[in-house]
């Protein structure tokens, strides 16, 4: 019977500590934040959509061979050495420092879609080319649009750069086939030489 | 008690079923058992009040070409001793008694085990697939295994 | 009838009759959507949130807004339900509560209906809600919804004993089970209610704990009654997903969620009523009383207490079924007779 | 086991047909997408069959395909709602095998991230044991606090929930300057909570009556099931990695283990499980105000490492106190840049295992509540 009343007793008396919790919180100050109007403070150093800032990429697709799931894609072309634009990369962004390109990177695509955001790209990049930024607000429609293309290099560039290096190297291969066949010559008039001694 | 005892009376009880093996740190040493002597070799670990291995860390199936193995990873919360048991059968019938019956968490590890290894855990009261589908065809964690292209015309690598 | 005010207005013909069937039905949906606002509010302030804020100025549309969601949802029958029954045990729900609006004194001059046997007759349709909850949660053909169904009917059952006890109490006091005569007898100010034992010399004090007690029963009970949370066990969602109304969306859906609201005025309002003194105003019949005051009256108490079971919705966690029998037959029912029966005996001394 | 008794002599007389129910994987209590197939008598569950691998995504497959560092944010989505703790047992394996050390401050920074992410996770194992049960509030009032503790690990590691934090020989990056006030206020808060919800929910009459006395399992059978963390705790037996075979730095804080004692039922039932939580809490901000107080202010987050790493051809199984109990990492190591093996010894998938044997004889509601007490996370379950 104790028992029963004490149940009793519990029963409303607990009810009654929740309920003037409760009722404390209903006139406490509310932690809703707003979205879209007000925005939760995003700290510097989040992690949210790659950026990529081409001018400093040098093409070394470190980031690309660490991504563990293989969301960035990068294709690069050898800079031709008297490429008469004479590309540079930004080597130092804070002093404005440059240094002659040795690869163009003609593609480079990050497909946001795959992103783990692990930041372990940002980490290895040698030149700080790739980076998060604090914008978390780029979902889409269709997922063709989550995938990003950072390089500024227009289709036709990339093929005259690819036609200006394939001339370069068989310019090259050429004139090495010349030398090696100057060299055969030589060798062979040597060969005579001294065959005919 | 010392791993090294632990070897030696495990060696006293059973001869030439089991082996120790003592790795250089940080691997720990560990007994490689006969596969057909695992039950066995479980129960004297457990009942022995020396031994007392009550709780089972982790059974984990490995495929070391070109055996497949089982580790169990054993754990005395009395002595506060540990000790690893290590046993390996050949891929073409890989059969090893199941602990399940000393160890209650057994049946799941050994269940995983099945999944990915194929390791036919013998006397195990209920070895289906665990983590893949129940149909699904192929051992995925063997070293040979190929992704197969279509799972009930689903498209498997994406 | 004649204290009826749209007979005084419009005369004994059908325009009035209309009038006032029609008026309950509006009031009950604008009710409903006050509620299911001050339900997302109330909750949304007691969890330090700010609830619904985009629909309107502070969300006041939002109920509005999920009513517009509701209708405009596709009408779904599944395959394998008893299709007349399923299609019907919405609206079984909603005409069981609706009717029982029909005795319920909204003001000293409008009683829908001011029948004699108003709390027999209350006690008699509210049960119908309870057939549409089987019919629901049968003709679905889903296990989650039988289970639900099977337990609203037992929760129903065992709790209409406690709360009948608790009303049939005050139909001893006021000597009436006409609800507008059991207000007038509480006339006089909020001494005078039947929560303070009704009109009675001052060793009515005595009365008091069993008036009280069986004031809390009723609330206990009546929370059974409209399966909200902590006996929401028909529905409880962690557990049966969505009870028997888990089969049902759109429309119907809508249907069972005014079903449960209604339900939930109704409720109040007996309670209201039969301990709060319904319409009378708590400074007594000579100040701030009258029929708009009346309705102003009755309006703020059904209010308080549909705010009272919002805000122990938002406190309690759910009971177990058996435990819920439990209660209701071990605790309540005895608990309910000990009060009927002093109740009774002090009837009889005064 | 006096109640289950009762059920079992009341029902048993009547002869009644058996009715099996499929729980999820699409259902609101099963924390995930994971299927019980249970079989009703009327409403007493009479078996369990618990379906898992719907989220299973090939983890240790993957891992074999990855390079050691590369693992790690897999890892983290192992148990999503306590990723540094996930994190700390595989870095730590890794770390012994290549034989490196990590500065003292690291080791403080990941003890105050992984007793951070601990009390997050409990916060969600209690509020959602709660929404079992039935209520809701105290369900928000955890999240909102939650939120402050993610704000300072997002801070630290610009992650909110999958940080990528603790890595091989270190930490991906430093703390900011105001971490220690930041950490102190949060605790206060947490406290403030804890006591709130002590009052509003644990010692509530009504949740007492539902996990009192409910899935009871005693400390033997934890044990022989592999049980660990606040299950076997809660079952009154004081199995702690920080306290058993203390790692990292752990035997230098003064906390107390946090064991079941059968306060209002039976020791080890559903309650007693949910309450070494809430202890847990608090231990947990003792150890963060002593861990603040003694941490260096300054020094190397990162230890030197080789740019690839390579473990030798050596193997270890690596374990830490995760909320949810032992985790541990088998890694084995074939010389080259990629494990060889890497198993998670994942404790929800253990602690599930011993549903089936506690959940028979309850009812239905009960079998939630068990279920919520135990705390899985499916993402750790399935792999």
């Amino acid at each position: 019977m104790a028992n029963y009343i004490k149940n009793m007793w519990d029963g409303v008396y607990t009810v009654l500590v929740g309920m003037k919790i409760t009722w404390k919180h209903m006139f406490m100050k509310k932690v809703t934040v707003q979205y879209p109007d007000e925005m939760y403070p995003i700290p510097k150093n989040a992690r949210n959509r790659l950026q990529l800032y081409a001018d400093q990429c040098n093409g070394c697709n470190s980031c690309a061979r660490i991504c563990p799931v293989n969301c960035i894609s990068i294709e690069t072309l050898r800079v031709t050495p008297n490429d008469p634009e004479n590309p540079k990369v930004l080597e130092d962004p804070e002093n404005d420092h440059w240094l002659p390109r040795k690869l163009w990177v003609t593609k480079y695509d990050i497909d946001m879609a795959k992103c783990c955001y692990c930041s372990l790209c940002t980490t290895v990049c040698p030149s700080a080319a790739i980076q998060h930024t604090t914008d978390f607000e780029y979902s889409s429609y269709f997922k063709e649009d989550l995938l990003y293309h950072f390089t500024a290099m227009t289709p036709e560039t990339v093929v005259s750069k690819k036609q200006m290096l394939e001339e370069h190297q068989a310019k090259e291969k050429a004139a090495k086939a010349a030398a090696a066949a100057k060299a055969a010559e030589e060798q062979a008039k040597a060969a005579a030489t001294a065959s005919a001694n | 008690m010392q791993t090294e005892k632990i070897f030696d009376t495990l060696t006293k009880k059973f001869g030439n079923d089991v082996t120790p093996i003592l790795e250089a740190a940080p691997s720990e040493p560990f007994i490689l058992v006969k596969a057909d002597k695992i039950y066995d070799v479980c129960l004297f670990l457990r009942d022995n009040s020396e031994l007392d291995f009550d709780y089972m860390m982790c059974l984990t199936g490995v495929h070391q070409k070109p055996d497949l193995g089982v580790v169990y990873h054993l754990y005395s919360i009395k002595h506060k001793h540990k000790i690893v048991l290590k046993t390996f059968v050949s891929i073409d019938a890989p059969n090893v008694p199941t602990v399940e019956r000393i160890w209650r968490s057994a049946d799941w590890h050994e269940r995983e085990a099945w999944d990915m290894y194929g390791i036919n855990f013998e006397g195990h009261h209920n070895l289906i697939r665990i983590l893949c589908p129940y149909d699904w065809e192929g051992f995925p964690l063997r070293k040979d295994y190929v992704t197969p292209e279509e799972y009930h015309g689903m498209r498997v690598p994406y | 009838m004649e204290t009826n005010i749209f007979i005084q207005l419009l005369g004994n013909n059908w325009i009035a009759y209309t009038a006032i069937a029609v008026l309950p039905l509006g009031f009950l949906l604008l009710y409903a959507l006050v509620a299911i606002l001050a339900e997302l509010k109330v909750s949304a302030w007691m969890q330090d949130r700010l609830g619904p804020m985009r629909t309107g100025p502070w969300g006041i549309l939002q109920p509005l807004a999920e009513v517009v969601k509701l209708l405009q949802k596709e009408d779904i029958t599944p395959d394998l339900a008893n299709k007349v029954l399923y299609n019907l045990a919405p609206y079984m729900m909603f005409t069981g509560a609706y009717a029982a609006v029909a005795v319920i004194p909204f003001s000293q001059q409008f009683v829908p209906s001011n029948i004699n046997l108003g709390l027999f007759y209350i006690f008699a349709v509210s049960a119908i809600a309870t057939i549409g909850v089987v019919m629901g949660g049968w003709a679905s053909n889903n296990k989650y919804s039988l289970l639900g169904a099977m337990r609203s009917v037992a929760q129903i059952i065992s709790y209409e004993i406690p709360a009948a006890m608790a009303i049939l109490a005050t139909a001893v006091l006021a000597s009436s089970l006409n609800l507008n005569e059991i207000n007038t007898v509480q006339d006089g100010g909020i001494f005078n209610w039947f929560i303070f034992g009704g009109p009675g010399p001052w060793f009515k004090v005595f009365v008091l704990p069993f008036t009280f007690g069986l004031c809390l029963i009723y609330m206990i009970a009546s929370l059974a009654e409209t399966n909200r949370t902590p006996f929401d066990i028909p529905e409880g969602e962690s557990e049966l997903v969505a009870g028997y109304h888990t089969e049902y969306g759109g429309m119907k859906f809508a249907m069972f969620f005014l079903g449960e609201y209604v339900n939930m005025f109704i409720v109040s309002a007996i309670m209201a009523t039969i301990f709060f003194g319904g319409w009378q105003s708590p400074f007594g019949s000579s100040i701030m009383s009258g029929p708009v005051w009346g309705l102003f009256w009755f309006l703020a108490k059904v209010g308080t207490v549909v705010f009272f079971q919002i805000w122990l919705r938002w406190t309690l966690p759910r009971l177990r079924v058996d435990q819920l029998m439990d209660l209701g037959w071990k605790y309540l029912l005895p608990m309910s007779f000990i009060c009927f029966f002093a109740i009774a005996l002090w009837k009889m001394l005064i | 086991m006096a109640e289950k008794k009762t059920f079992e002599m009341e029902y048993s007389k009547v002869d009644t047909e058996r009715m099996r129910l499929n729980v999820g994987p699409q259902h609101p209590s099963t924390h995930g997408v994971l299927r019980l197939e249970v079989e009703l008598d009327g409403e007493i569950v009479t078996e369990v069959v618990p379906h898992m691998g719907y989220l299973h995504r090939c983890f240790e497959k993957h891992c074999e395909a990855m390079t050691y560092p590369q693992c790690i944010p897999y890892i983290d989505r192992l148990d999503y709602i306590s990723s540094m703790n996930n994190e700390w047992p595989y870095v730590m394996g890794v770390e012994k095998l290549m034989g490196i050390e990590v500065p003292e401050r690291v080791e403080y920074i990941r003890v105050i991230m992984a007793e951070l992410n601990r009390i997050a996770n409990h916060q969600i194992a209690v509020a959602t044991f709660g929404l079992d049960a039935g209520a809701f509030t105290p369900f928000l009032y955890y999240f909102r606090d939650r939120e402050e503790i993610l704000a300072i690990l997002e801070k630290a590691s610009g992650g909110r929930l999958l940080y990528n934090y603790f890595w091989v020989g270190g930490l991906a990056a430093d703390v900011h300057p105001t971490f220690k006030q930041e950490c102190l206020d949060v605790i206060k808060h947490i406290r403030a909570t804890n006591a709130e919800v002590t009052n509003l929910l644990i010692y509530n009459k009504i949740f007492i009556d539902r996990t009192a006395n409910v899935g009871i399992l005693p400390a033997d059978v934890a044990i022989n099931f592999g049980c660990s963390g606040p299950v076997l705790r809660g079952s009154g037996f004081p199995l702690d990695l920080r306290r058993a075979e203390p790692y990292s730095i752990y035997d230098r804080f003064d906390f107390n283990v946090v064991v079941g004692k059968g306060e209002v039922g039976t020791l080890g039932d559903c309650w007693d499980r949910n309450i070494v939580r809430m202890g847990e809490m608090e231990e947990s901000c003792k150890i963060i105000e002593q861990a603040i107080a003694q941490m260096p202010d300054t020094g190397d987050v990162q230890e030197k490492l080789p740019k690839k790493i390579r473990i030798p051809k050596s193997e270890i199984l690596s374990r830490a106190e995760s909320p949810k109990g032992d985790l541990g990492f088998y890694i084995v190591g074939n010389g080259t840049d990629k494990p060889e093996r890497l198993r998670c010894r994942a404790t929800s998938f253990i602690n599930l295992s011993v549903l089936p044997e506690i959940s028979k004889g309850y009812m239905i509601a009960d079998l939630i509540l068990i279920l919520g007490s135990i705390d899985i996370v499916l993402g750790e379950v399935d792999r």
